[in-house]
């Protein structure tokens, strides 16, 4: 078995529209060794949660109309719909973007967890799916006992501390991160980020990374691919794309970024002597 | 030289249940306008007491303690014309350039309500003029802006036209609330530029409410570090950003990712839980250099410092120059 | 204002596409048309009771038939169907423009009038509407068709107000009223010119409901024997027919007309009040 | 759910009995005349000796006490009512408006509550289908005719019904709730009970029918855009627990508040129901009442239906928060 866990090729994804169709993505392709870090930005309609959809095979209303996907040496597009369905999580899970509203609000956390094993066909005894709960929750730095509690109960990071460890149940070789920390502080952003490296490290799953700020990816991916109006416009590791940028967009990208230093001040004309 | 709005001592407290109660900004005080226009940021995370900040800087709230003044004025106890002049003179942007406007109506109607309520034009064609000259300062075609709807622009061009409809009211001060959190990253810069330049070339005070410590830092004269509606650092941007003092201040920047890959940002050292950095008793802010104080734990037989004296002081420091007058 | 006319022309675009709308309103206009051309053709005085004889079927010269008290059913229908509408209609109106502006007020305002309004529209709702009606339609004897719509509107005001009371608290919240108050605009201002325009269509959607359940409550009053006696709405009709035993002497054709003519009424204003949600709420609309 | 929540439907409750007695002793009095007056001339225009006709004038005068004070009046009307005491019926005396009131409600709640609970649970089922991508075929064609059929109120659903399943056919009974009155409970008596109020109950259920499915389709196309629906997909859990335990059990919330609403309509629209089935129940008493101008008996119905519906709507409220864990137990 090679290292290889994804090879995404020539994807190419439509939407058909009254008028012709509407390409999300096109011609796609790159891949992902075993326990790699991948980073995915563009902003909003460039594609890249086209690109997540499409592997977890949740396009509404859009299709894949050329291009394969192969996980872990299996073509996934000639998969029948149940066998996707079981594959989903067991192979390839996701931690979902919008933490507020993924959890189910009248079910407990612990609940929401146990299905996954229900209808992946693992069955435990009833204190035994306690512990292996309480467990799950404790890798991601939560109590056992959150299980009993309902969503309304967490905060923001908390619920996404949840999905994480939802998304490593079944030890899965990929985990699909869709903007896992865009709702939240930076700080508790940070916690959420390097509880999601640890647990991905532990488990030794490839991670993609979906994202719309260079600077977090900068500090999580090895690799990095940009995405521009549906395609993929760059890719490469990820300190060779900021410090030689081959595309203008990447490069209008890595200048937007916000920061500390001196020069990106605005300071009024006049007042710069009197204060230095 | 402007009006000064203040708030002195102020706390906000709500009523959750029978004898449930939050209290939502503690002992706050701020300083915006006055002699010398300043930028003031302040930077807070979510539930930090922002909102309710803005709410109280508008008038929409009362304090539940303290006072908020407009030259001079208590602002719940301003009579008829002083209620209408502090509305018009206090101007707010928000955060979604969405949502700020009625769907059903063009953007016309945006700029048109606010200058024939205040009473500002005669006649509409008096109207149409101002709001043309005021569209161009904010650096839009009018021919490309009027007559569309809200839709049919993009999210910088409506937060510009906002910005026009503050500005067509002869404003004072204006309250910017994440002026840029919802706009494309190519755009910030500019939105960021027009409003430093009402600050520079009208003599306009604004209160930069925001998440982003690195957009704060870029256009603030004073930046305001709020958590659990504490104020917990206020001093001068370079100060309080290379050399934070308080834990928060320090935590809060670290958590901000360097553009910089080369630059560690140490992923592995999970930071504490932001809630660690509520103060545990009493507090009181006191000045650790000229221009910057920091809350520390009550001194007792010591007057502590208040940010607006702090923001005063750093006006103060600054030459003054000469602004244009507004129009 | 050219804004309220394209966005009544936008409306107007997509009714005018929905089936169901069309099919409503050429039920609606069908029934309306029996009132109109009716009494060019049919004297409808024979609608009177002793007018010609009795429990005839339909025949050439009766088309309808006739009834036990010597009334010509076929200008009964054509006398009635209108008596009927108009009574929905005026009870809906009045209903429904108290309820919206309850609830525009009670959702901008808050606070205790909030409170006050909730309470008795919750609690109102829940009362069974013919109890009411039938404690004040059974002491006040000898009703017409606008008293009955009166009392029937003060029972029909509590779905607008609670339906505009949620959306006002919702749009409350938006930037654009915010926005608004700083403009320098009065509460009233800002209920009618910035958020009575956003609720139009859900009130134009609860008028229609509110015409219905009126039709609804007076034929149930009406069946029960407190309509307007002197008056042939289709609900005396079935009252009377009821009355004289129609069902089991086998006159059909005597309850038969004005229970189709009711439940297509019924039908019409149920399709016309489905396509207006479909407008009002747009996840409905991608769905359907 | 607080004590403060129990308090306000608690007060609810009682708002909602205290405001039915106060429109039965209002009423009454705005219309011209005294309202003793209506009684007599019930009397008189039957024309023939009632028995026990003065008894009758004598309660009434008694229990309204018409020279006193109209506070006080009020306050021994309220005081009465709330004892169950709503005085004797004309049209059974000399049985009193509570006992021919409590004969006839078994009736109308056995009917009523079953049938809504077939309606409501039915219609849940159709709604929610009908918002699922995944469902047969045949519900989307089956769906839209259904509604159409709701449109029509009970009333004239339920004359059609009976002329076309009774008259017409033959197959099912004309009205009435039994053969031979029960006398205990056997299969064969379960059975005629069951026999007699299959039509009035299917009028019922197809009337309701559309509403529950409309309101859930809503409160399910609403809950199939929540986030948490896409991760339960992601999640790789199988359809059917999606659509049951993610998808319907989140939209039925809406539709449990709708049903304390729909209560109130659906009890006036089994009441003319049973009218149409001479279904010994309140409704029919009520038409008899009204027929026999027996104005107690029409105040006292009114009462009982206000009292019942808002006393199943407080039930419901109380039961509400153990399926919404957002609103906190006690």
């Amino acid at each position: 078995m090679s290292d290889t866990v994804l090879k995404v090729s020539d994807l190419t994804v439509e939407y058909p529209m009254a008028r012709g169709s509407f390409f999300a993505t096109r011609d796609v392709g790159f891949s992902l060794q075993r326990g790699e870090r991948f980073g995915l930005v563009g902003e909003s309609g460039s594609g890249k949660s086209t690109t997540i959809l499409a592997l977890m095979r949740m396009l509404k209303g859009g299709l894949v109309s050329s291009g394969s996907l192969e996980l872990n040496g299996r073509e996934l597009t000639t998969l029948d719909d149940e066998e996707y369905r079981k594959l989903r999580f067991a192979e390839m899970s996701l931690v979902p973007q919008g933490a507020m509203n993924s959890l189910n609000p009248v079910l407990r956390v612990g609940a929401q967890i146990a299905d996954i094993y229900d209808d992946h066909g693992i069955h435990h005894g009833r204190s035994e799916r306690e512990g292996i709960i309480g467990d799950l929750l404790s890798r991601v730095g939560l109590a056992p006992e959150v299980q009993r509690r309902y969503p309304h109960e967490l905060s923001g990071g908390m619920k996404q501390r949840v999905c994480i460890a939802m998304s490593i149940a079944l030890k899965p070789s990929l985990i699909l991160a869709d903007e896992p920390t865009s709702a939240l502080d930076v700080m508790v952003q940070k916690q959420v980020l390097a509880t999601l490296g640890r647990v991905q490290r532990d488990i030794g799953a490839a991670i993609i990374l979906i994202g719309h700020d260079m600077a977090l990816m900068a500090h999580f991916v090895t690799t990095l691919g940009v995405m521009y109006r549906g395609e993929l416009i760059e890719v490469g590791p990820v300190r060779e794309i900021f410090a030689n940028p081959q595309h203008d967009y990447t490069r209008m990208l890595i200048n937007s970024l916000p920061s500390f230093d001196r020069q990106a001040r605005f300071i009024k004309a006049g007042a710069q002597e009197a204060f230095n | 030289m402007s009006k000064l709005l203040e708030i002195s001592g102020a706390d906000v407290v709500y009523q959750l249940g029978l004898n449930k109660t939050k209290t939502a900004l503690h002992d706050v005080s701020l300083a915006v306008g006055g002699e010398r226009p300043s930028i003031t940021a302040v930077v807070g995370e979510s539930g930090s007491g922002k909102s309710t900040l803005i709410r109280l800087l508008l008038g929409l709230q009362p304090p539940s303690r303290g006072s908020v003044r407009y030259d001079g004025a208590e602002v719940g106890r301003l009579g008829r014309t002083g209620q209408r002049t502090f509305r018009r003179e206090v101007q707010a942007i928000f955060q979604d350039p969405f949502s700020v406007y009625n769907p059903f109506y063009r953007v016309d109607h945006a700029l048109m309500t606010p200058v024939r309520a205040f009473g500002l034009v005669k006649s509409r064609d008096e109207g149409y003029a101002r709001i043309e000259a005021t569209l161009e300062r904010v650096g839009l075609k009018p021919e490309e802006t009027l007559g569309k709807y809200p839709h049919q622009l993009s999210g910088g061009q409506r937060q510009r036209v906002m910005i026009a409809r503050a500005l067509l009211l002869d404003p004072q001060i204006i309250l910017a609330d994440e002026p840029v959190s919802m706009v494309d990253a190519s755009l910030r810069s500019t939105i960021l530029e027009i409003l430093f330049g009402l600050n520079r070339d009208l003599g306009i005070s604004l209160i930069y409410v925001t998440h982003d410590l690195a957009t704060a830092y870029q256009v603030a004269d004073t930046i305001v570090v709020l958590h659990g509606g504490h104020i917990l650092e206020v001093g001068d941007p370079d100060a309080v950003i290379h050399h934070p003092q308080h834990p928060y201040t320090k935590a809060l920047i670290e958590a901000v990712p360097s553009p910089d890959p080369d630059q560690d940002w140490n992923l592995e050292a999970e930071p504490p839980s932001p809630s660690a950095f509520l103060p545990t008793g009493p507090i009181g802010l006191y000045h650790t250099e000229p221009l910057r104080a920091v809350a520390l734990p009550l001194r007792p037989g010591e007057t502590p410092t208040t940010a607006a004296a702090v923001q005063l002081a750093i006006m103060a420091a600054r030459p003054s120059f000469q602004f244009q007058t507004n129009q | 204002m050219h804004s309220l006319l394209r966005n009544t022309r936008a409306a107007l675009a997509y009714l005018g596409t929905n089936p169901k709308m069309i099919a409503g309103l050429a039920i609606l206009l069908l029934l309306l048309l029996i009132g109109v051309i009716g009494p060019l053709f049919v004297d409808i005085r024979t609608a009177e009771p002793i007018s010609v004889r009795t429990n005839q079927p339909p025949s050439a010269e009766h088309w309808l038939g006739t009834d036990s008290g010597g009334r010509e059913l076929l200008a009964v229908i054509i006398a009635g169907t209108p008596q009927t509408l108009r009574m929905g209609v005026l009870a809906g109106v009045i209903g429904t423009a108290v309820g919206v502006m309850l609830g525009l007020f009670s959702g901008y305002f808050g606070g205790w009038w909030d409170r006050i309004i909730s309470a008795v529209t919750d609690t109102m709702l829940t009362i069974p509407p013919l109890a009411i009606l039938l404690v004040v339609a059974s002491s006040v004897r000898a009703v017409n068709v606008e008293m009955m719509a009166l009392i029937i509107a003060a029972l029909s005001w509590m779905h607008a107000t609670r339906v505009i009371r949620a959306q006002v608290l919702a749009l409350r919240e938006l930037g654009y009223v915010q926005m608004a108050r700083l403009s320098g605009l009065g509460s009233f201002s800002i209920i009618f010119r910035e958020i009575f325009p956003n609720v139009i269509p859900i009130a134009f959607a609860s008028l229609v409901g509110a015409t219905s359940g009126a039709i609804l409550s007076g034929m149930g009053l009406e069946v029960l024997g407190l309509g307007p006696q002197n008056t042939p709405t289709l609900g005396m009709t079935v009252y009377w027919a009821l009355l004289y035993a129609a069902f089991s002497r086998g006159m059909w054709w005597w309850w038969g007309p004005p229970v189709i003519i009711l439940a297509l009424l019924f039908i019409a204003l149920f399709l016309i009040a489905s396509a207006l949600d479909d407008f009002a709420n747009p996840r409905l609309r991608s769905q359907s | 759910m607080t004590w403060g929540y129990v308090f306000r439907r608690l007060a609810m409750f009682f708002a909602v009995v205290l405001a039915a007695t106060t429109i039965n002793f209002i009423v009454p009095r705005l219309a011209p005349g005294d309202p003793t007056a209506a009684v007599l001339e019930q009397l008189l225009s039957r024309g023939q000796q009632v028995e026990g006709a003065q008894d009758i004038v004598d309660n009434y005068r008694a229990r309204f006490g018409l020279d006193d004070p109209m506070l006080v009046q009020y306050g021994r009307y309220l005081f009465n009512s709330l004892r169950l005491d709503l005085g004797s019926s004309i049209s059974y005396f000399p049985q009193s408006v509570t006992s021919a009131i409590l004969a006839a409600l078994p009736w109308t709640i056995a009917l009523l509550s079953v049938s809504t609970v077939i309606a409501f649970g039915l219609g849940s089922l159709i709604g929610a289908l009908l918002a699922w991508p995944g469902s047969p075929r045949a519900v989307h064609r089956l769906a839209p005719f259904l509604m159409v059929l709701s449109a029509i109120p009970y009333y004239l659903l339920a004359l059609i019904v009976l002329y076309l399943l009774a008259i017409w056919t033959g197959w099912f009974p004309l009205g009435g709730a039994y053969s031979v009155f029960p006398n205990g409970f056997s299969l064969p008596v379960l059975w005629d009970l069951a026999y007699h109020a299959f039509l009035p109950a299917l009028s019922i259920v197809l009337a309701g029918l559309g509403f529950w499915a409309l309101g859930m389709r809503g409160a399910m196309i609403n809950v199939l855009g929540e986030d948490y629906l896409a991760l339960a997909e992601a999640k790789g859990l199988t359809k059917r627990r999606i659509f049951f335990k993610y998808a319907m059990r989140n939209a039925m919330l809406p539709q449990v508040t709708a049903l304390a609403i729909a209560l109130g309509t659906a009890a006036s629209g089994s009441v003319l129901v049973e009218v149409a089935f001479n279904y010994p129940g309140i409704g029919y008493l009520l038409y008899n009442a009204l027929r026999s101008s027996d104005y107690f008996l029409i105040q006292g119905v009114a009462f009982f239906l206000v009292i019942t519906v808002a006393f199943a709507v407080l039930v419901l409220d109380l039961l509400y928060p153990l399926l919404d864990p957002r609103i906190q137990r006690l």
